[in-house]
């Protein structure tokens, strides 16, 4: 029923099940009896926190970018997105995600898993854990997705309409990609698409969507003649800190196990977001002579979000290419933006669509059962069907939010911060003698 | 020599160096201060409304010449001024000043501002 | 001889100890072997370092809202709280809260867990973990609760007393409360009182002991007449991420197992802190016209507070339901401490007593197993003695402490602020120049 | 092979074996095949996550401690520390430190384990995990203890120096010292040294060297004339409470299994580092009338370092004990440090050069196996070795980096801020108007 | 028309206004400054008492009509001082003060204030 | 009397009191603010130099009596100077003052400084 991760768990896969027969056996019961095996549980279970700690960490992240009129702001659309996405996903996306595929399998439903009440008691046989972790482990990435987006148009968007939009992107975009990919009966999965941990689901569709979403609300006021500074990057590292962190809960824990290919995947992880980072600051003191910690930090998420896709295929070498290419890669993107003009605030397509898409395709080269032309085609294919379908989709959404409720914080509300005006706070009352 | 100092909100303090671009004034000192005048600007805590004892704003301190003072108070007016003048928009105030001294020249009077 | 979490427990465990017996006869080793369920330990282990983490987290969430002058000195009652009830709980507590009842079941008693000397090599044949683990589980939250006190009377008292009262608390009010609750011979276990994971023990218990205190001690200089802002809304919200996510610890390890129960409880607190979250932006929004991001880190610990009892026997809707109904009491009861006027500073009681108590009563009517008038009665009850209790000992505990060493900070210590009075410290000196 | 913690791991290194043999048994398997335990597995990968949480946490512990104008660049010295030692580690360092012994067991090699190719699937038979997520497990350690080092000239080198320094000392100093400790042909090793978790080989090694270092370079400029404020004294707390959470991982993790010995180390560690926060201030309220969170802090840090050593062979009474006895040594050395005179600017040799050997020494007191003459011996024949081969090796790099790239940052460089001279940013945008 | 500027000790702050609005001041700037006379203000730092080279202080600037100088000085003198005086209770300076135009309106002069 | 204000580099705080304090002016009151000038001090974006509209910048204030004015500006210019001057160095301005109170006796004047 569940494909995630077919690719990348056939040897461990085969030692849990061999180990969950051979208990089954011993104990003389019955074959249909799923056992649960409390280690790959564990595992789970701490991914799940894991993957949830990201979330804070994208906050901290994006929230130190942005100035001080707007850090409440920015890091609510990481922490709403808990909220919304949170409860959204018990209550249907699970369905939409994981249940059979319907209209055609343009997302999939299945009426058991409303609000979860179908698998109060299910051990998954495939992986000997309760079905409730995986969904739970599962619905942290739709949590973090459209947080993603939010740094494509941070500091300009209207806090209600934002947490409609992301409702609303979530159920049509995510969950359809979702299903596509992980679910056993999505057209992506069955075309053999590899997608680790979700590079095309997650960050090539934030990537791309923050992008149709930035072009269409236009520039923050003042961009790009006047410079806008970090207000925080001391927690803009802190926040990175947390998400390398987390992310072996996403990679690792998305070969649903607690084997050999989660240690492969976990290796995998730490040597991108090494090889990135370490790449980043040699560009910058190659480009500009100086190494900077934003640089540093953009390099981490840039490793680690070309090897999600890959995690599970590449070895630790391939990683570190993946790793060090896909900083380059968004190294460059981020310049030419600049060139460009248009103001993608906290290049979420810079490193998420950018490096997503650089991890997607050229992992067929790092490949642990070495390349195949089959592979780079379906890779492309699956690629494209994201990108296209993500930017459509977000584009109605976009301005169907923004004719009914306004997505772009008004002129005022711009120049006053989106803190006061959208939340009645300040983020940093020590600034302020009272 | 005057020093012209003004309290503005923090907000317009982009619009307002624009305007003093404008006037030619390039060179500007900014800080940080709260105050309090007859605005009431709420904030919410716990689903009360608090109006903080102190609000946010800018100080800026420009030392210009004599002939400088009216360009510079019209351009911090029309920066500073909201829809038509709201509580709030703050204060300009003109003190004498006796001497100016450029640091990395050494350089007196008007002709260091 | 430990009862926690018998009722939640039982498909899982059964589980466990079926895996368990089948090892050990398939190894034709003796039946008394206790072999060690690595997979169950390594959850446990992995909640230990998670509740740890709710510790910092409530550091940050506390010290944000106070201001500037006192940050150090709120974020050192969460840090002194580890040291001090670190060491006590492996001297004497862990004896007094799961030792056999002693004065007729006031306390436990076990003169061989004195430094757990006696439990060096135990392990547990309920649970099949090292019995090491469940003593340093148990002991976070032993360090939680009167951390969480602290918030009720945040920015007025002296240093040295409350190291002293929180000390002299956890001996006289939590000890005899977690025996009473979870260990096996304790009178609201043996009455069949539910408290998955402390709604009792933590919640109320330290809510109602912070409202005691608060109101013995007054109200801080100044309130409510001088509004008293936030110095740091973006640390409390990194604060309240990490609180989230140590709470995954929190309920779900007190499963003790990593199996099919574990799921259900990490399920139930996601849901219940998602809800909770969304249901105060939302009130906030229709109440005031905007939401804040203090209010949306309250709801979740709204959220979480009242799922806290719960977790182990509702599914995931009726944990939605509990923590968006939380999220509404709890907002209420703010309210209406701004209208009574009493200084609860940081809404310890706002929020964990009366979340604590909504979660421990409501439950019964989300209840996996359908609603039983007899549960509703011993939840009222058990709510009801922990109530009475924590606040009577409380009161004692404040009074003597007060008389013999001063537990209000002096007018001038209040006016030029904690840190520097009683730590001779600041704690953002990047705001003078120096 | 590998003889990390042969000591304190007796009772549940059995455990697991015997579990694996009665399962490949009872499965009929080949007893060559060896058996992944999730458990173990899912703990290990725990614990690698949360050892790679301590970097972050140690960036933001010493971020906090240096002026506002280094915080970016302190910070950055434990981030690239992931990033270089990430690489290397990949690439070489493991060989070198767990390859067979060649030059006379200077250090290891194994050509296989370069870019660790030759572990792609391999379990390990001594731990039923998987080698990789031993080798990132390690690797982490490799990673944090020479930005332990950059506490010693905080403030005061040049980036690119720096970045260069640790490339090497980690290449000659630790990873030699790592062999000789851990790798089961290892000198130390086979002198039955004990080092659990680090004690010599990561703070011993990382203070002597960042005392030396110092040394070299000179004090600050206006050191100690002139009071060098903490900037940000409340990050420094939230630095010490994820390093807390962290030693869970790394000691705990250092019985590379999840079983009894785990959950002794884990209980170990706790003890230790409550005792060792609670001295502190104890040590400060008698000595200077008041109780610093620093000291806190320092408390916690000074009690994890010393019970790193030891948390294997000590109970939980003996830990704190450690812990105590390591808070006041270090107390000590640090009020020695401000009579001598020079600059170790945020006292890495006071705190783990210090504390680290106080812990391999005295541990011979608290052993659960009883004091043993002879393990006193070698012990101080292992901190002893440690200390010399660290001091003689950095002080070469040192002079040799110093005279190819210049270590010391330019005077004008330490009087702007390392932050803007050599990264072109700052930490607090917040701070400034713009 | 004067400038009253004063640096006094951070908690005194509220004390400071609630004088000032019972001598009918109600309009102030306020800013976060550090200051350094002959007070010695001991921190502790790892066992060692340093004594910070500038001590946090809080500056308060009040303009205002030449009649409300003496009560107003009055004002601070009294919130400011603490017990019957201390070495770092600070300073009022009090400089000319030339026009003052109220960016709101435009209005300058006595009456702006 | 006068008001002496400086704006300098943060970095030359601490040169400037020492000098300070070599000319006996042991009384000082610092600000951190924000300025434009002529200077261009660039930082790095993610790959990009960009010019921060405002330098971060130190603010001394001190007031003295007549005869201290020129010790305090020749100190200043010393401690604040970089290699012989270099844009960015900032300005000294002067500034009358009319009366200096000490709140911890209310003396007033000259030795109230
Ligand atoms: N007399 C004054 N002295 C010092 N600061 C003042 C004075 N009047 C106004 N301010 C500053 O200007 C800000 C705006 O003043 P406000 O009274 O709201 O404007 P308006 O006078 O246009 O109603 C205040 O917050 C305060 O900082
Ligand atoms: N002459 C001065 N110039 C500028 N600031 C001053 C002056 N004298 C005092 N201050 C400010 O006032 C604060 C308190 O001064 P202090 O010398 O401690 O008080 P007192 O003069 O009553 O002993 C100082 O920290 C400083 O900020
Ligand atoms: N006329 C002025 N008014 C207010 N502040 C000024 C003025 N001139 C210079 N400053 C302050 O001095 C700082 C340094 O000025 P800058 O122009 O770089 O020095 P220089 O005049 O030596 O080239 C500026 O950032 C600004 O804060």
């Amino acid at each position: 029923m569940i494909g995630r991760c077919a690719l990348g768990c056939g040897v461990a896969l085969g030692t849990v099940l061999f180990l969950g027969a051979s208990s089954a056996l011993a104990a003389g019961g019955s074959p249909e009896a799923v056992t649960v095996d409390s280690g790959a549980t564990a595992w789970m279970l701490t991914s799940t926190a894991l993957v949830l700690l990201m979330v804070p960490g994208l906050a901290m992240f994006y929230g130190g970018l942005v100035r001080s009129k707007n850090v409440i702001g920015t890091m609510m659309h990481s922490f709403t997105a808990m909220g919304i996405m949170g409860v959204l996903w018990v209550t249907i996306s699970y369905a939409m995600c994981f249940g059979d595929g319907v209209l055609g399998g343009w997302f999939g439903w299945n009426p058991d898993y409303v609000l979860l009440r179908g698998i109060d008691d299910t051990i998954m046989p495939d992986f000997h854990i309760p079905e409730y972790v995986f969904a739970m482990f599962q619905g942290k990435f739709a949590i973090i997705t459209p947080a993603l987006i939010a740094g494509a148009f941070a500091e300009r968007v209207r806090f209600r309409s934002y947490c409609i939009f992301i409702a609303v992107w979530g159920l049509l975009v995510y969950n359809p990609l979702c299903h596509w990919v992980w679910a056993a009966d999505g057209f992506l999965f069955k075309m053999g698409a590899i997608d680790f941990a979700g590079g095309t689901v997650v960050h090539i569709s934030s990537g791309i969507s923050g992008l149709v979403a930035a072009l269409y609300l236009g520039a923050r006021r003042g961009y790009p003649a006047s410079a806008m500074h970090p207000n925080n990057l001391v927690m803009t590292l802190m926040g990175a800190g947390l998400l390398w962190v987390g992310w072996f809960g996403f990679n690792a824990g998305s070969s649903v196990q607690s084997g050999l290919a989660t240690a492969q995947a976990l290796t995998a992880t730490q040597a991108a977001a090494a090889a990135g980072a370490l790449m980043w600051i040699l560009l910058e003191g190659w480009h500009q002579g100086k190494a900077t910690a934003l640089g540093f930090a953009s390099g981490i998420l840039a490793g680690l979000v070309a090897v999600t896709p890959a995690a599970g295929v590449v070895r630790p070498g391939g990683a570190m290419a993946l790793g060090a290419i896909a900083a380059c890669v968004c190294y460059g993107a981020i310049l030419l933006k600049n060139r460009l003009g248009y103001d993608d605030s906290l290049d979420a397509f810079g490193v998420h669509g950018v490096g997503g898409t650089v991890g997607a395709i050229l992992l067929v080269f790092f490949m642990r059962d070495g390349f195949s032309t089959h592979q780079f085609v379906v890779q492309l294919q699956a690629a494209g069907v994201a990108m296209a379908y993500a930017a459509v989709l977000t584009l109605v959404i976009v301005i169907v939010v923004d004719k009914v409720f306004g997505l772009r914080a008004s002129a005022e509300a711009e120049m006053a911060g989106l803190d006061h005006v959208y939340h009645g706070e300040r983020g940093y009352g020590l600034l302020n003698a009272n | 020599m005057k020093l012209i100092t003004a309290i503005i909100r923090e907000n317009v303090l982009d619009r307002v160096r624009e305007k003093l671009l404008a006037a030619e004034i390039y060179r500007i000192t900014v800080t940080r201060v709260s105050g309090r005048g007859q605005q009431m600007s709420e904030e919410i805590y716990r689903g009360q409304r608090v109006v903080p004892g102190l609000n946010p704003k800018m100080r800026l301190d420009i030392a210009c010449n004599d002939e400088f003072v009216e360009p510079c108070v019209n351009a911090i007016l029309e920066g500073a001024r909201t829809d038509g003048g709201r509580v709030g928009d703050g204060k300009i105030l003109i003190t004498p000043l006796e001497d100016i001294i450029r640091i990395r020249t050494g350089e007196r009077g008007g002709k260091a501002i």
